[in-house]
């Protein structure tokens, strides 16, 4: 399969020079036509400037991209000059982000929001508004043609993720990317948002990727999992194969923690704190939560074990590969 | 483990028609109108003694308010409160204060439910001083250092200030905080949804710990079926600052009857390998909003089983045994 | 209203991001130290030389030592010396400013913390005060009631802090009401805290942090503002002396004896500049401390 | 600048330009003897008396004046100057429903009853005998007969060589020479005035040939060398208060005199070119008295005083409030604090204090307060009208409004002499001064002080005592 | 019940109104016998009498109160003592000067700062955010009464370059403009700079990039509407920093502005203009408010009906 977006060895710092941290470090997954990826992880494990500092929109400072590449349909999306690479992304990847509340500009109604993106594209302003409608509609938006009008403040949480669906929908991409598109959400609002988002990646068929933490959110749409701990992939393969058997021992706790259906049975805690960014040195970050850690998990990188297309990156695996 | 009513004595906690409505002002251009939310309404509510009362319901539908109203930070705007099956009066003083000795409360966000400024110790020691004034200072300091050993933080924690600590830490000390006057029901507000997964665990395993040490009675507020599944004996679900369904939490998760708990339960995310292909109720809408006064069943306008009687709002009436609901059309019960 | 609550909110915003300057506050600080020392030395030290008339030797520029180093800044009309005249107008200078401070912090903070946490009618009446206070030019009241009741150095600090109170006052209303929502004093109250104690153990500490580095911004605005009235004749008069009248003063020899009105005009821009440049550092230290 | 225009910066705006508001000096530096004219003219020099709009005066009876009127004079609108016209502007300054300062200040208590005998001539009868009246004649304008009765112009039409030409409030006001003027026609053509309070603005305006005059600069401004200093008839003094201790003990008194290095800031903080000054009148003053001679310093002779003061059981440690007031004249508050220097070097405890006009006047006139203080008041007065009446009964009298003596003999002296005429009048009026200042040492005089004026080179114009309360444009020619 | 926005306001400006003037009207009333003030210090006790009678100063001040508020009723201010005509006119003379002064000083501090903290905001630590640092900080520091001394001394007597006071051509404005300038633009410029990185970071902006939408349009359109509205709330606060700074300036310069009205009648106790000159700079300061409330709701949908 021809991977759409394709990040490798991704190295981010945050800070300015001199005081900066590494956030993200090695970050490398991809992509292809009409899959789902998911990244899941824990807060502040660098998911999020992870993917958006790939799609060139963290401003240096304080980020800064220290190595890597991102390629998006076969071009280097770091060297292209930015203004190139905005008006490319404008028109082949749609972004939703987590709080629709602060994403939608407040000063202007939804409609003119939708169609901006539109015109940016050279579509007369006319066509614009009546396709920004039609986009309404197609989210699930009542009463489009008047609600086109009205301000993303006077909108639902739900209605304004459908507002920030429509945007990112509205240039027919073949990348969409969402950050945490549901977490604000409620369930029954949750389940609107990612039956529609389901629902269009059918229909066009354009690649997904999605950032949760929710490994329940996970299993339900994505194809494929990468696993970040640390501003690293530490897991990433199949959602069957990540989820129901887990090469790293960090998925496999994730997994223990995270509450199931079984009344009465409670979630196993991980030992430990999640890293602290500064403090990242030789060897692998989950070493010190890690019930299988050996002394050498905490000197040297973990090697890379594969088994097809599930890999991860451990020195003790839980099933190591035939 | 139910123990409500189990043995004739009073149910530890009870509220009748308990009800709470804020009046605010909105502003529309240069007018300002005043509005009624009605934040909880009609709510009648029981804790058994060491029994774990689960609240699920939507973002914005009064889990708070109601938690707060029945920890006397919000006065009711109708209704009573009971406690050991004596009606507590908010304005008796006395009353108030042993009433409140017995309460306490674990806040949703750990980080704001704490000073930044103080420490450790005098987080938790805080509840003793205005609780306890006979304590001396050393008494206080070993209650102090006793609950922190309960929570699994360790003395080295005492002297240091909120801003360094996590939110997993913070959350322990909230609790520790909440336990400190020995109370008999606690209270907590969705105590761990702010939290990571790994977390999340560390607290919920906390909680039970505490629970089953201490047989300590709860009332558990969360949006999070999941969550409320494994620590709750009963569960009440909330729409619209009414009470919609309520039972034991396996018979109402596994068989809700109100068709807006069958649309949360359907709703709600699971762990499942592809294909495992569920039916699943997609809910038309929002909720509207908590201002909206009407005689009709708050659940009328979204829901797909909504006929004519549905203009009247339902009461709870007893679908099987223990387990309620509010609904004029309930799916049978499972059993 | 809404405007106005946010605006203090706001305000404090763009308070809390604007430091420039923030970099090198050693030296405004040894700066106000020697300002300090003028304070409670200054009368001891050069209060004798400083109304030591001599006709004789009137108006000698800067930077000749004839007559003693006290003379490096030259003196004035009447032959004083204007580095002992600057020492000791420092004193009253920076006295009067810092108690219009303390004055408009202690009575404009306390009865922030009152109306936020209490609110009602008492705090809505103060919010409607402070608004006609804010919204009215301070120089046209000072002048007024400088004017009838005379411009004897209480009056005058007064005046500027009646009319600096309502900073404090916004901005203690603004951080109360939005404390008093924070769970934290929602978990005292529920122990039984009453509102007194929530105020003295909670908020107060809270508060206190943000309004003194507004009060030491303030500081140079209310010796700005004292220099002004000084400088229109209804300040402080003579023979009290402060750097704004030294201004007002020497203004009539501009033509001939420069330094007369620039020395003074100087040491107060340094004196503001220090305590602008020491808030700055302030905030950059208190900064994500709470938030 | 256009040739025949001059533009003249005024230290103050005048708040109006009522001519009967004429004797203020802002606006009378603007309309008299620009726009209004008096029957009779003031010599400031030597307090004679010219004619200007009367040609002549003969006294008819105790209380009667004729004056015989010049002929074809005409006002700016046209109206013909006669009897009936002197007897409007008359009228109309002494109708109390309008606050006229000649009226006020020159006529208080006093009724004139004005009859026109023929169209030149004209009776002015009083209600007590009025010997020096064609003098005060000198302070009264003439307004055109249309001028309202009863409320204040602010258009002002009289018979001088200027008419009224526009106020723009706030900014300037302008004459221009009238055609139909009776005298000699003048060489300025108009003139602008202009307003800015600060003295070096002004002075730096006329450098910059932004104006032509501009009076009243300081002396830090002046230029010796350029610019012009008169004596401006204003003469200060520090009025003591007799009558609470310690001041009531005249040893006191003298060594206040004493104290004072009088020509220490002559030169210095004033102008070198102030007189030192021995009485309240200057010396061109009918009335004055030149026998006076002023106070040495000698402050050992002051310290002696005080102690044998001090011996006699006098309160010597009392506090003294030595009190100014700000922007009386140029440099008042330095002059006030080397005051204080001078009188704390002598020994006395001496508080100073600064006060805004509005207390100053509350100190300055009557009412008293029963349990003031021991206070020395800076004083300044001006006289220019010639003789000694228009100070000494205001000044000195027990009735007088700024007065805080009680002396028989001197009230006796003061209302005999303004009964008197001629030599005999001065001589009362000396005898007065003598009482005052070497009898009873009522005051800490000061000097006679002086103005600068700053003139554009392409101008002549000499400025004199009179150029504080008047500025004639015909007096100014180009070079 | 509703209650209108705009007649709330009204209503409350007016109390404040009434109890500033009652205030007033006592204050200016304690102390200074404008006699006194007004007549030669020689003048006789009819003479004072005669005065006190004409401008209604013999009455009992309870009568005054009463004159005074009836004669606002129908627009009468009462007459000036010391011009002698309308008190309304002397302040309505002066009046324009201190707007023109003021409105110009407003216009050219929000274009300044617009585009000086804009530039600040978009480029963190350049060149143009240093200086502009710098320069909010002395504009903070600086006594305006001395700069403008110090610029009359350099720039009208030493080097001869601009008039040295005075209201005339655009050369008169330069210097009070400037001065009055310096308080109101270092705050603005901190308020754009704060408030523009704040638009510049929000999630917004990022989705605007994230659309393709130009550097410049996201700066221009997207940041700079929302960046402006706390500028808008500041913007009241300014109008009054203004009016405190044009009493300064209109002294040092010579113009004939309101601060000067306001210091003359105030000293020369000429009550009705004091009183006059407080309800006009009231209305003022009430109309710019209002004006600004509802440019907010204008440019912020979140307040609009
Ligand atoms: N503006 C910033 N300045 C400094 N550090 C930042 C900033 N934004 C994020 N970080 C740090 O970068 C790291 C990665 O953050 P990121 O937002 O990518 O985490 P995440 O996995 O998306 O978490 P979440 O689930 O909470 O969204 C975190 O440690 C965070 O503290
Ligand atoms: N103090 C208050 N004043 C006005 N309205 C309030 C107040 N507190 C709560 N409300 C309103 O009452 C309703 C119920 O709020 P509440 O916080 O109890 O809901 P919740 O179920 O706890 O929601 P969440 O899951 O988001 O915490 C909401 O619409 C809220 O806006
Ligand atoms: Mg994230
Ligand atoms: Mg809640």
């Amino acid at each position: 399969m021809k991977p759409v977006l394709d990040i490798e060895g991704l190295r981010i710092e945050i800070g300015a020079p001199g005081g900066a941290v590494r956030a993200v470090d090695e970050l490398s997954y991809s992509v292809g036509e009409g899959e789902t990826l998911v990244i899941v992880g824990e807060s502040g494990s660098g998911k999020s400037v992870g993917l958006l500092s790939a799609m060139r929109l963290l401003s240096d400072p304080p980020f800064r991209v220290t190595g890597g590449s991102v390629r998006f349909n076969g071009r280097d999306v770091l060297s292209m000059p930015l203004r190139e690479w905005r008006r490319l992304a404008g028109e082949e990847i749609g972004m939703v982000f987590q709080d629709a509340l602060t994403s939608l500009n407040p000063v202007f109604t939804v409609g003119w929001q939708i169609a901006e993106r539109l015109r940016m594209q050279g579509v007369a302003r006319g066509a614009a508004t009546d396709r920004a409608i039609k986009l309404m509609q197609d989210v699930g938006i009542p009463d489009a043609a008047k609600r086109y009008r009205a301000f993303p403040h006077q909108f639902s949480g739900g209605m304004r993720q459908r507002i920030m669906i429509a945007i990112a929908l509205a240039s027919g991409p073949s990348l969409l990317v969402c950050d945490e598109p549901t977490t604000a959400l409620d369930v029954t609002i949750q389940a609107q948002i990612l039956e529609l988002l389901n629902r269009h990646q059918r229909e066009s068929g354009a690649a997904m990727i999605m950032v949760t933490h929710d490994l329940a959110v996970a299993s339900e749409i994505a194809d494929r999992i990468a696993v970040v701990y640390a501003g690293r992939v530490v897991e990433v393969g199949d959602m069957e194969d990540v989820l129901f058997r887990p090469l790293h021992p960090y998925t496999s706790a994730l997994l223990a923690a995270s509450p199931t259906e079984e009344e009465g049975r409670l979630p196993q805690a991980i030992p430990g704190t999640a890293p602290n960014l500064t403090g990242l040195g030789e060897g692998c970050a989950f070493a010190p939560r890690c019930s299988r850690a050996s002394e050498l998990c905490g000197r040297v990188s973990p090697p890379r074990v594969e088994n097809g297309t599930h890999a991860a990156l451990c020195h003790h695996a839980l099933e190591v590969p035939a | 483990m139910n123990h409500a009513n189990g043995d004739g004595m009073a149910p530890l906690l009870a509220a009748r028609k308990l009800s709470k409505t804020f009046r605010i002002k909105e502003r529309h251009g240069l007018k300002r109108f005043p509005v009624d939310i009605r934040a909880v309404e009609e709510v009648d509510l029981v804790v058994g003694r060491g029994e774990v009362l689960g609240i699920v319901g939507e973002s914005g539908c009064g889990k708070t308010s109601l938690a707060r109203t029945l920890l006397l930070l919000e006065r009711a705007s109708g209704g009573t409160i009971e406690l050991g099956g004596r009606a507590v009066d908010p304005a008796d003083r006395a009353q108030a204060a042993e009433y409140r000795r017995a309460v306490q409360m674990v806040f949703q966000d750990p980080y704001a439910s704490v000073n930044p400024r103080m420490t450790v110790a005098e987080i938790v020691e805080e509840p003793l001083l205005l609780q306890r004034p006979e304590l001396d200072r050393a008494a206080r300091q070993r209650i102090v250092r006793e609950r922190l050993e309960e929570v699994s933080l360790g003395e080295q924690y005492m002297g240091r200030r909120a801003r360094g600590l996590s939110g997993g830490q913070l959350q322990r000390i909230g609790i520790a905080r909440a336990l400190a006057v020995d109370p008999s029901l606690l209270i907590c507000d969705e105590p761990v949804s702010a939290l990571d997964v790994s977390i999340q665990a560390q607290v919920l395993n906390l909680l039970a710990d505490i629970r089953e040490t201490r047989g300590l009675s709860m009332v558990f507020i969360s949006h999070d079926l999941s969550v409320v599944r494994q620590v709750c004996d009963r569960v009440a679900v909330m729409y619209l600052g009414r009470i919609v369904e309520t039972g034991p939490t396996g018979l109402v998760l596994r068989h809700p009857a109100h068709p807006y708990t069958q649309a949360l339960v359907s709703s709600e995310p699971r762990l499942a390998r592809k294909g495992a292909a569920r039916e699943r109720i997609i809910l038309r809408g929002d909720p509207p909003g908590p201002s909206t006064k009407s005689e009709a069943c708050v659940f009328q306008k979204r829901c797909w089983r909504s006929r004519q009687s549905c203009d009247r709002q339902p009461a709870l009436e007893t679908v099987e045994e223990t387990h309620l609901a509010a609904c004029h059309f309930p799916a049978d019960s499972g059993r | 209203m809404a405007r106005s609550a946010g605006a203090a909110v706001t305000s404090m915003n763009w308070l809390n991001k604007m430091r420039p300057g923030a970099g090198f506050p050693w030296l405004a600080f040894g700066f106000l130290a020697l300002l300090l020392i003028c304070v409670v030395f200054g009368s001891a030290l050069a209060g004798s030389a400083a109304t030591k008339m001599n006709l004789g030797a009137r108006m000698v520029p800067p930077g000749t030592l004839e007559g003693g180093f006290l003379n490096i800044l030259g003196t004035d009309s009447l032959g004083r010396s204007m580095l002992a005249r600057l020492a000791f107008a420092a004193r009253m200078t920076l006295l009067i400013a810092g108690s219009a401070v303390l004055f408009s912090l202690v009575v404009g903070g306390t009865l922030g913390l009152i109306s936020g946490y209490f609110g009602g009618v008492v705090g809505a009446v103060l919010m409607r005060i402070a608004d006609i206070l804010q919204s009215f030019p301070a120089v046209l009241l000072a002048i007024v009631v400088l004017y009838i009741f005379g411009s004897g150095p209480l009056n005058i600090v007064m005046v500027l802090a009646v009319t600096r109170a309502p900073v404090y006052l916004r901005t203690a209303r603004a951080l109360t009401l939005e404390l008093r929502t924070r769970l934290f004093t929602d978990a005292a109250r529920s122990f039984g805290g009453s509102g007194a104690y929530i105020l003295r153990r909670h908020i107060t500490p809270i508060v206190v942090p943000t309004l003194l580095s507004i009060a030491t911004v303030d500081f140079a605005v209310v010796m700005l503002a004292e220099a002004g009235l000084s400088f229109l004749g209804i300040g402080i008069q003579p023979p009290d002396v402060t750097w704004g009248l030294m201004v007002s003063q020497g203004r009539t020899y501009v033509a001939q004896a420069w330094w007369l009105a620039f020395l003074p005009g100087l040491a107060i821009m340094l004196t503001a500049l220090s305590a602008n440049i020491v808030s700055n550092w302030f905030r950059e230290q208190s900064d994500g401390g709470d938030r | 600048q256009d040739g025949g225009t001059v533009t003249i910066v005024l230290a103050e705006e005048p708040s109006f330009v009522e001519p009967c508001e004429a004797s203020r000096s802002d606006v009378g530096k603007v309309l008299k003897q620009n726009v209004v004219e008096t029957l009779t003219q003031i010599d400031p020099t030597d307090g004679g008396i010219a004619p200007r709009l009367a040609t002549a005066w003969e006294q008819v009876d105790d209380l009667t004046w004729r004056f015989s009127l010049r002929e074809g004079v005409t006002f700016h609108d046209g109206a013909a100057f006669d009897a009936e016209a002197v007897k409007h502007s008359i009228d109309r300054m002494m109708d109390t429903s309008i606050d006229c300062e000649i009226r006020t200040k020159f006529f208080g208590g006093t009724a004139l009853e004005v009859t026109p005998v023929d169209e030149l001539t004209v009776d002015i009868k009083t209600d007590a005998p009025s010997p020096i009246l064609p003098t005060m004649m000198g302070t009264v304008v003439i307004v055109s007969p249309n001028t309202a009765m009863g409320e204040y112009t602010r258009s002002p039409v009289g018979t001088g060589p200027y008419t009224f030409e526009a106020w723009d409030v706030g900014n300037s006001i302008t004459l221009s020479r009238f055609d139909g003027y009776w005298g000699d026609m003048p060489a300025v053509e108009g003139a602008k005035y202009i307003f800015r309070s600060e003295s070096p603005v002004r002075a730096a305006m006329v450098a910059a040939g932004e104006a032509d005059i501009a009076p009243n600069i300081s002396v830090q401004d002046a230029d010796p060398a350029a610019d012009f200093s008169y004596p401006n008839s204003e003469t200060t003094r520090l009025r003591i208060d007799t009558e609470t201790a310690p001041l009531d003990d005249i040893r006191i008194r003298e060594a206040l005199n004493l104290a004072v290095d009088r020509s220490a800031i002559k030169g210095t903080i004033l102008s070198p070119d102030v007189m030192l000054a021995t009485q309240l009148v200057a010396p061109s003053i009918n009335g004055h008295n030149p026998d006076i001679v002023s106070w040495g310093y000698d402050v050992e002779k002051a310290r002696a005083l005080i102690a044998q003061a001090k011996a006699d059981g006098t309160p010597v440690d009392s506090e003294i409030h030595l009190i100014g007031r700000t922007g009386m004249f140029p440099n008042s508050a330095e002059t006030m604090e080397a005051l204080q220097a001078f009188f704390q070097d002598a020994g006395f405890n001496v508080s100073l204090r600064m006060v805004e006009v509005g207390e100053w006047l509350e100190l300055i006139l009557k009412p008293y307060a029963e349990d003031r203080p021991p206070i020395l008041l800076i004083d300044q007065h001006d006289n220019n009208n010639g003789d000694a009446v228009f100070t000494v009964f205001n000044k000195y009298h027990s009735e007088g409004a700024n007065s805080t003596l009680h002396d028989e003999e001197l009230d006796r002296t003061i209302r005999a002499a303004e009964q008197a005429t001629g030599d005999e009048r001065r001589k009362l009026f000396q005898k007065a001064f003598s009482i005052i200042e070497e009898r009873i040492i009522a005051d800490v005089m000061l000097f006679h002080m002086v103005g600068y004026t700053r003139v554009s080179e392409r101008l002549s114009f000499t400025p004199d005592i009179s150029t504080n309360s008047e500025l004639p444009l015909e007096k100014i020619s180009f070079k | 019940m509703n209650d209108n926005f705009l007649i709330g306001r009204s209503l409350q400006t007016l109390i404040a109104l009434v109890a500033v003037l009652l205030i007033v009207f006592f204050l200016v009333r304690l102390t200074g016998d404008p006699a006194a003030l007004y007549l030669p210090l020689d003048a006789s006790l009819e003479e004072r009498a005669n005065f006190a009678r004409n401008h209604g100063l013999d009455q009992p001040i309870i009568v005054q109160l009463g004159e005074f508020l009836s004669g606002l009723m129908v627009g009468d201010f009462g007459q000036s003592i010391r011009q002698a005509r309308p008190a309304i006119d002397v302040v309505l003379d002066a009046y324009p000067t201190t707007l023109r002064l003021g409105a110009v000083t407003m216009v050219i501090a929000m274009l300044v700062a617009v585009a000086l903290g804009g530039i600040a905001a978009y480029r963190p630590r350049s060149l143009v955010d240093r200086t502009a640092g710098v320069l909010s900080l002395f504009a903070a520091s600086v006594p305006d009464f001395w700069i403008a001394i110090s610029a009359i001394t350099l720039f009208a007597v030493t080097l001869g370059w601009l008039p040295t006071s005075g209201t005339g051509g655009p050369a008169y404005w330069v210097m009070p403009v400037a001065v009055l300038l310096l308080r109101p633009l270092g705050v603005m410029i901190q308020v754009v700079r704060a408030s523009m990185l704040d638009a510049l970071s929000s999630a917004y902006v990022k989705t605007a990039r994230a659309k393709g939408v130009g550097e410049h349009r996201v700066i221009y359109v997207h940041a700079l509407r929302n960046a402006f509205l706390p500028v808008l709330t500041v913007a009241g606060d300014q109008a009054v920093a203004i009016a405190n700074g044009a009493v300064i300036v209109e002294t040092v310069f010579g113009w004939p502005g309101i601060g000067r009205v306001m210091i003359d009648s105030v000293q020369q106790r000429d009550f009705s203009v004091v009183q006059a000159v407080i309800i006009v700079v009231a209305i003022t300061v009430f109309t710019i408010n209002l004006v600004i409330d509802l440019l907010y709701a204008w440019l912020d949908p979140r307040v609009r009906p």
